[in-house]
């Protein structure tokens, strides 16, 4: 796995708060509260290559996204699309954002609401090629271009899809469609929000066959969000995990669920359900670690997010936010643990 | 794994389903005018708009002219009755329909226009700008919407239909900016325009073309609920005579009613039949704005029959909490779907 | 306690801005009626009274529009609503202060009166769909299509005449004085209780209605299933679980509607020639008693706006989710 | 193997609506439950697992009806109930007493207008009216001392509490009179796996104390085949297989059973390859003759499109415990 190719988007110290909406006698003081949602993240996508990112609900995967497709204004950081800068000021239209988006495109976790209801699949993949010059010249092209597309995520003949309205669609084919829709701008990096945690469980894999067969036929670079570790196994070269707001651990995806370093990512791991450890009656689930809930993002603890948490937590995790380290075992694995300091020297 | 033992014994299978026809997949308009309430409300409205439109030539008589006929009651010749100057009253009525559907429509319209534009803008963008102009719609929400009609109506000279059409649209479309302002607020989060603009669209055609067709629904009933309003204000100034005495309309003739003591001496059919037709007019609307309701909240639609036969024999309401149970559990029966 | 300071924020804005709507409005009056008035009341009109009308209606041209905005407010921080017109001498605030307490009376215990019992109805429809009571629909809102004052017109001609028990108008018997007397009160009761009856009949169908719909909305909800699965009684799950959360929205929007409702029950003292505002304010309108007609709307207004503070206060108490988080 | 039941269900059939509009969500299901074990109940969406569990505690919303069939309770030493013919009062009497359930939005199960406390107490109130009001709370203290929730929380409303915690209290109050059967409904599908391990935690060491009955309804297999002690597959309305859970993970005999086991991808172990499952779930209104899962299925033959297979232990495997409907597996002559 060491074969490394051209990185198509990177995003350095990339960092969004949210403000909080003042109550109370908050009205009268100086300070501003902010949700931390994103903090200091660093990653880069790949050309053909998947990156997963897995975290909880509120872990701030799906900001991340956002701010990787320009839908949110950052607060810090930066955007670069093959090694240049491609932020743009405000997150609202322009050609600069048209720009970028006809380069980066997003699908989003819910087949069933990012599709319009008032408008057809016919609507919804001519508006999108059209905004990208993609549609052709005249009737003839335009109806070629939609049935490639459609051909593209299997949902063919496209005369039997291209005319229904989004509630006469399946979950999956709903997904298929917005796949096309992003697929029409002819990008080259895919965020992939959550893809598949809407579909009922037999489809899933269909879905991310599709979107694994289209990053190997289209070289894409994308980005594979999601909160099921073992999906990321399965279907991801890289691994990041996200916890808090920030990254905790990296590096390829066997290494990262087989042999996780950070303490958070070994909970993560063995939380997941295990069919083989079959028990009879759960036995297996007895132990005690990790307890507690994720903090509050309006006052994240100092220090490594995770050490209210943490079994393994030491004086300086309180105060002291750790930097990456390298685990060690392979060579792009990294954590943002203490514990692995004395690995680093 | 799969050992294929074909042929061992055939179980009691129940008989197989028959092969479905694919369901007609009602929507849109289709659905809203299959709704009863719609229907039957919009049949009220047209015959109302005939008689806007016609009631001029179909009127048997002028509704000013004076006669010999004084004060009758309702006759072959005078179906409504005449008033006490011998005034026919059925084709005050006719005349009368136009200005007070004109009044409602041309209202309804402008505040409807006023509401979209204020509510759907403070509910897509975001900022001090949008906070403002719902604070705006707050205050004419509170403030008192009659008695500043009537003091602007007082106020403005030469109030004709057009006038108080206008005051009134410029008056009330509070209601509706409210509410389209809600429903933009949480469409704005929704995924599809999110998607839209990751597709690159523009902010315009964020609103005109992904927004804007989910609201349809709310925008006709905030039209619908301002028409109502206005019809009843423009009546009630009528009423009172604080509108020009130029068009004839329904308030109108309450209020010579009302001057000329008609009640009091027994004349109720210069009073009835335009209450009714008021009412017909309110029900027609209400009407509609029920089925619309229920189009949208689909919770709110009766769901056919409402009492099915128990397993006891008696008859048990189909609600909440007590699911019935059959009284024929006839298994060998499937149901035809 | 957020929730209740930018609702507070919210009504000092609005009464601003119906004081600044006040302002403006006798600024658009074409003509001078008021220095014509003044002209013709020389003599008997005295002058604090003549400067307060110069103030209220911007005759003194040679101060700015801001000079004039802010001694029109520093006269009304000090209650001066003017002269009354139609009720020669007296000022603005003495007819007002006069036809208020009846307007309050009869609208605000009606109002709740109207919207405690089309909500209680709006409850047992709701519940019971299909029942007769929901059958009760069509009637109401057929009843509430009609205006109210038509209807009170038929109250008048059917219920009153001579030998009636019901009064067909006025505030109480003439040559009573108004006062705590037994006499009085009897009075004024059987005076209230046909306009009264009129505003009930016509308003409730409107309460029922938003209340019904609430209650079939959340019955849908899953903590409603969650109590019967809880065995608990079909009272209590109806009370309790259903109508409580259903009450919430009726409460925000009974604040809102009374805006609507105001005009309406006006109607009704103009047709029972009862001595509340609404009369007066129809009275100023003929009479072209342009001091008196802004005095009342600045008063409705500011009685609008302290119901609405009410039903906020009753919105907090029963939404928990509006105090302040634990 | 236990073999006590504690329910019955026999040949219950649910619709939505009436008439020829009616739409059959669940066809002639039959399981038992017995005394202490975890039936899981998987399937995805539309299967009917959830229509199964409303329609035998009768809590269906309109326009459900349940058209068929008998769900017989067996208290401890009592008399046989059937659910399905007890009177508004008795059925009242019943739930939460013996049967409580755990709702899948734990958003949503608590009235967002009352404490916490006032709701675990109006159980107590409606079932044991006896019940001083100190025994009352001190009650309600102990249930959420019980899920690990503490004291101070009894004030709270529900929208302070996190996800977590919401069920939390929800499965506190699913235990407060100690009922012979808890239905959970997808009760961890809102949360995030390391909470849903701790409440899975804390669910099987209550069930040890308190030796409840669990059917535990949900579309993750892998939990299931965890968590359980025996699993029931539904596919369109119908179940097509039950096992005890173990049996089912290694060698699962209905093909829609096999699909849904190769559908996750497991974090442990060698990686495998996923097979998945083509097609999409079929629509209620308008089911597949024979097997509804014909169309989709990699090993369909003649008999699939054209006659239901019956659910029955097959007769080319041992084992009773062992039921499968597909024509791949003819049950045994003498299975019922």
């Amino acid at each position: 796995m060491t074969v490394t190719t051209e990185v198509v988007l990177a995003a350095e110290g990339l960092t969004k708060h949210f403000p909080v909406r003042k109550r109370g006698r908050e009205l009268l003081s100086r300070t501003n509260h902010v949700v931390h949602a994103v903090d200091d993240v660093d990653l880069v996508l790949r050309r053909g290559w998947v990156t997963a990112l897995v975290g909880e609900s509120g872990s701030g995967k799906s900001t991340v996204a956002r701010l990787l497709a320009q839908l949110y204004p950052r607060t810090s950081g930066d955007i670069r699309l093959h090694g240049e800068s491609a932020a743009v000021s405000t997150a609202r239209g322009g050609r600069r954002f048209r720009e970028y988006s006809r380069k980066v495109q997003m699908i989003f976790q819910d087949p069933f609401a990012s599709l319009n209801p008032v408008h057809t699949v016919r609507y919804h993949l001519t508006r999108a090629l059209r905004i990208h010059g993609r549609a052709g010249k005249g009737k003839q092209e335009l109806h070629s271009a939609l049935a490639e597309l459609l051909g593209r995520v299997q949902l063919t003949p496209a005369e039997s899809y291209l005319d229904k309205y989004p509630h006469e669609l399946s979950g999956g084919q709903r997904q298929r469609v917005a796949i096309a829709r992003a697929l029409a701008a002819d990008p080259e990096a895919l965020l992939a929000d959550e893809p598949v945690s809407m579909l009922d469980v037999s489809i899933r894999l269909g879905v991310l066959n599709l979107l694994r067969n289209l990053k190997e036929r289209l070289n894409l670079a994308i980005l594979y969000i999601t909160h099921d570790i073992a999906s990321a196994r399965y279907f991801a070269d890289d691994t990041l995990v996200m916890y808090a707001g920030r990254m905790v651990e990296g590096g390829d995806s066997e290494t990262v669920t087989q042999h996780p370093a950070h303490p958070y990512t070994r909970l993560l791991v063995d939380s997941a359900p295990d069919p083989d450890r079959i028990t009879g009656s759960a036995q297996g689930l007895v132990q005690e670690e990790g307890v507690g809930e994720p903090p509050s993002l309006i006052t994240p603890p100092d220090g490594c997010r995770f050490h209210p948490r943490c079994p393994f937590v030491m004086d300086k995790c309180r105060t002291a936010l750790p930097p990456r380290f390298d685990v060690g075992d392979t060579e792009t694995h990294w954590a943002a643990c203490w514990l692995f300091e004395e690995a680093k020297a | 794994m799969a050992i294929t033992g074909v042929g061992i014994t055939t179980p009691n299978v129940a008989p197989a389903d028959p092969a479905q026809t694919a369901t007609r997949r009602r929507h849109g308009l289709h659905r809203l005018l299959v709704n009863g309430k719609v229907t039957s409300g919009l049949v009220m409205l047209g015959v109302l708009t005939l008689i806007a439109v016609f009631g001029q030539a179909l009127a048997p008589f002028d509704p000013s002219k004076r006669s010999s006929d004084i004060l009758q009651s309702p006759s072959l010749k005078h179906w409504f009755g005449t008033t006490h100057i011998g005034q026919d009253i059925f084709s005050q009525v006719l005349v009368g329909t136009r200005s007070v559907m004109f009044v409602g429509f041309t209202a309804g319209l402008v505040a409807t226009i006023i509401g979209v534009v204020i509510g759907v803008t403070s509910g897509y963008l975001s900022g001090s700008a949008a906070e403002g102009l719902s604070a705006i719609s707050n205050v004419f929400i509170v403030i008192p919407a009659l008695p500043l009609i009537i003091i602007i109506t007082n106020v403005v000279p030469n109030s004709g239909d057009w006038t108080i059409a206008l005051v009134i649209g410029f008056t009330s479309w509070a209601w509706g900016a409210r509410l389209l302002r809600a429903q933009t607020l949480s469409l704005r989060r929704r995924d599809f325009v999110e998607a839209a603009r990751a597709t690159g669209e523009s902010t315009w055609r964020i609103i005109g073309f992904e927004i804007l067709p989910n609201l349809t629904a709310i925008i006709a009933s905030s039209f619908i609920g301002t028409v109502m309003f206005a019809v009843a204000t423009e009546i009630a100034l009528a009423f009172v005579g604080i509108s020009g005495i130029s068009e004839w309309n329904w308030g109108e003739i309450l209020f010579w009613a009302q001057g000329q003591q008609a009640l009091p001496q027994g004349a109720w059919w210069w009073f009835v039949p335009v209450g009714l037709c008021i009412a017909l007019l309110g029900t027609a609307l209400s009407l509609v704005n029920f089925g619309i309701d229920e189009f949208v909240n689909p919770r709110l639609r009766a769901s056919g029959q409402s009492t099915v036969k128990a397993s006891d024999g008696s008859r048990v309401r189909m609600k909440v909490g007590f699911t019935p149970v059959l009284a024929d559990p006839s298994r060998s029966k499937e149901i035809g779907i | 306690m957020s929730y209740f300071l930018r609702r507070l924020a919210f009504y000092v804005f609005t009464a601003w801005a119906a004081l600044t709507i006040n302002f403006f409005i006798p600024r658009l009056i074409p003509g001078d009626p008021v220095s014509a008035l003044v002209n013709g009341m020389r003599g008997q009109i005295d002058p604090a009274q003549i400067q307060s009308l110069t103030v209220l209606f911007g005759l003194d041209k040679k101060q700015s529009m801001w000079e004039q905005y802010t001694s029109y407010l520093a006269q009304l921080a000090r209650g001066d609503l003017g002269i009354s017109f139609g009720n020669f001498p007296l000022p603005v605030s003495e007819v007002l202060t006069q036809a208020l307490p009846w307007t309050l009376l009869l609208i605000g215990v009606t109002t709740v009166l109207s919207f405690l019992l089309g909500t209680l109805l709006g409850v047992f429809a709701g519940w019971w769909r299909g029942s007769w009571i929901d059958g009760l629909l069509p009637a109401t809102t057929f009843l509430s299509s009609i205006p109210y004052f038509w209807l009170g017109l038929i109250a008048v001609a059917l219920f009153t005449g001579v030998g009636s028990f019901l009064p067909a108008s006025g505030g109480y018997e003439p040559g009573l004085v108004p006062g705590w007397s037994g006499e009085f009160i009897d009075s004024a009761l059987r005076h209230s209780l046909l306009p009264a009856a009129t505003i009930i009949v016509a308003s409730v169908g409107g309460w029922l209605l938003a209340m019904r719909n609430m209650m079939v909305t959340v019955t849908a909800e899953d903590y409603i299933t969650v109590a019967h699965a809880k065995g608990l009684s079909e009272r209590r799950v109806m009370m309790n679980y259903a109508a409580r959360n259903a009450l919430l929205p009726s409460v925000s929007g009974f604040g809102m509607a009374l805006g609507l409702v105001v005009g309406g029950t006006f109607l009704v003292e103009y047709v029972f020639s009862y001595p509340g505002i609404g009369l007066q304010m129809l009275d100023a309108i003929a009479k072209h008693d342009y001091p008196l007609i802004q005095g009342i709307f600045l008063v409705v207004t500011l009685a609008v706006l302290a119901a609405n503070f009410l039903a906020d206060l009753a919105y907090m108490a029963l939404d928990p989710r509006t105090r302040k988080e634990g | 193997m236990k073999t006590d039941p504690v329910l019955e269900i026999k040949g219950l059939s649910v619709d939505y609506g009436l008439g020829n509009q009616a739409v059959r969500a669940v066809r002639d299901v039959s399981l038992t439950l017995n005394r202490g074990e975890v039936l899981g109940l998987a399937g995805e969406s539309g299967s009917g697992k959830s229509t199964l569990a409303y329609g035998l505690t009768r809590l269906l919303p309109p326009p459900g009806v349940v058209s068929a069939g008998k769900v017989i309770y067996y208290p401890p030493g009592g008399e046989p109930v059937d659910v399905l013919s007890l009177t508004p009062a008795g059925l009242r009497e019943f739930r939460w007493a013996e049967t409580s359930i755990v709702f899948q939005g734990a958003m949503n199960s608590l009235n967002p207008v009352y404490k916490v406390s006032t709701q675990l107490i109006d159980v107590l109130e409606a079932h044991q009216p006896g019940m001083s009001r100190q025994a009352r709370t001190a009650r309600a203290r102990e249930l959420l001392k019980m899920v690990g929730i503490s004291e101070d929380r009894l004030d709270a409303y529900p929208h302070q509490l996190s996800g977590g915690m919401r069920q939390r209290v929800m499965i506190g109050m699913a235990l407060a009179l100690e009922p012979k059967i808890v239905i959970m409904d997808e009760p961890t599908t809102a949360l995030d796996v390391v909470m849903q391990r701790q409440i899975l935690r804390q669910l099987v060491d209550l069930r040890k104390r308190f030796d409840f009955s669990v059917l535990f309804i949900t579309h993750d297999l892998s939990l299931l085949v965890e968590f359980s002690d025996r699993i029931a597959i539904m596919y369109g309305g119908r179940i097509v297989e039950q096992a005890p859970a173990s049996v089912l993970y290694r060698d699962s005999l209905h093909p829609y059973s096999d699909g849904l086991l190769h559908s996750f991808p497991a974090l442990r172990g060698p990686r495998r390859d996923l097979v998945g499952i083509p097609g999409s779930p079929p629509d209620l209104r308008s089911m597949p003759s024979g097997c509804s899962f014909h169309p989709r299925c990699p090993k369909a033959f003649d008999p699939c499109s054209v006659d239901v297979p019956v659910l029955g232990t097959p007769a080319d495997l041992q084992g009773p415990a062992r039921k499968v409907a597909c024509w791949l597996h003819p049950i045994r002559n003498s299975a019922d």
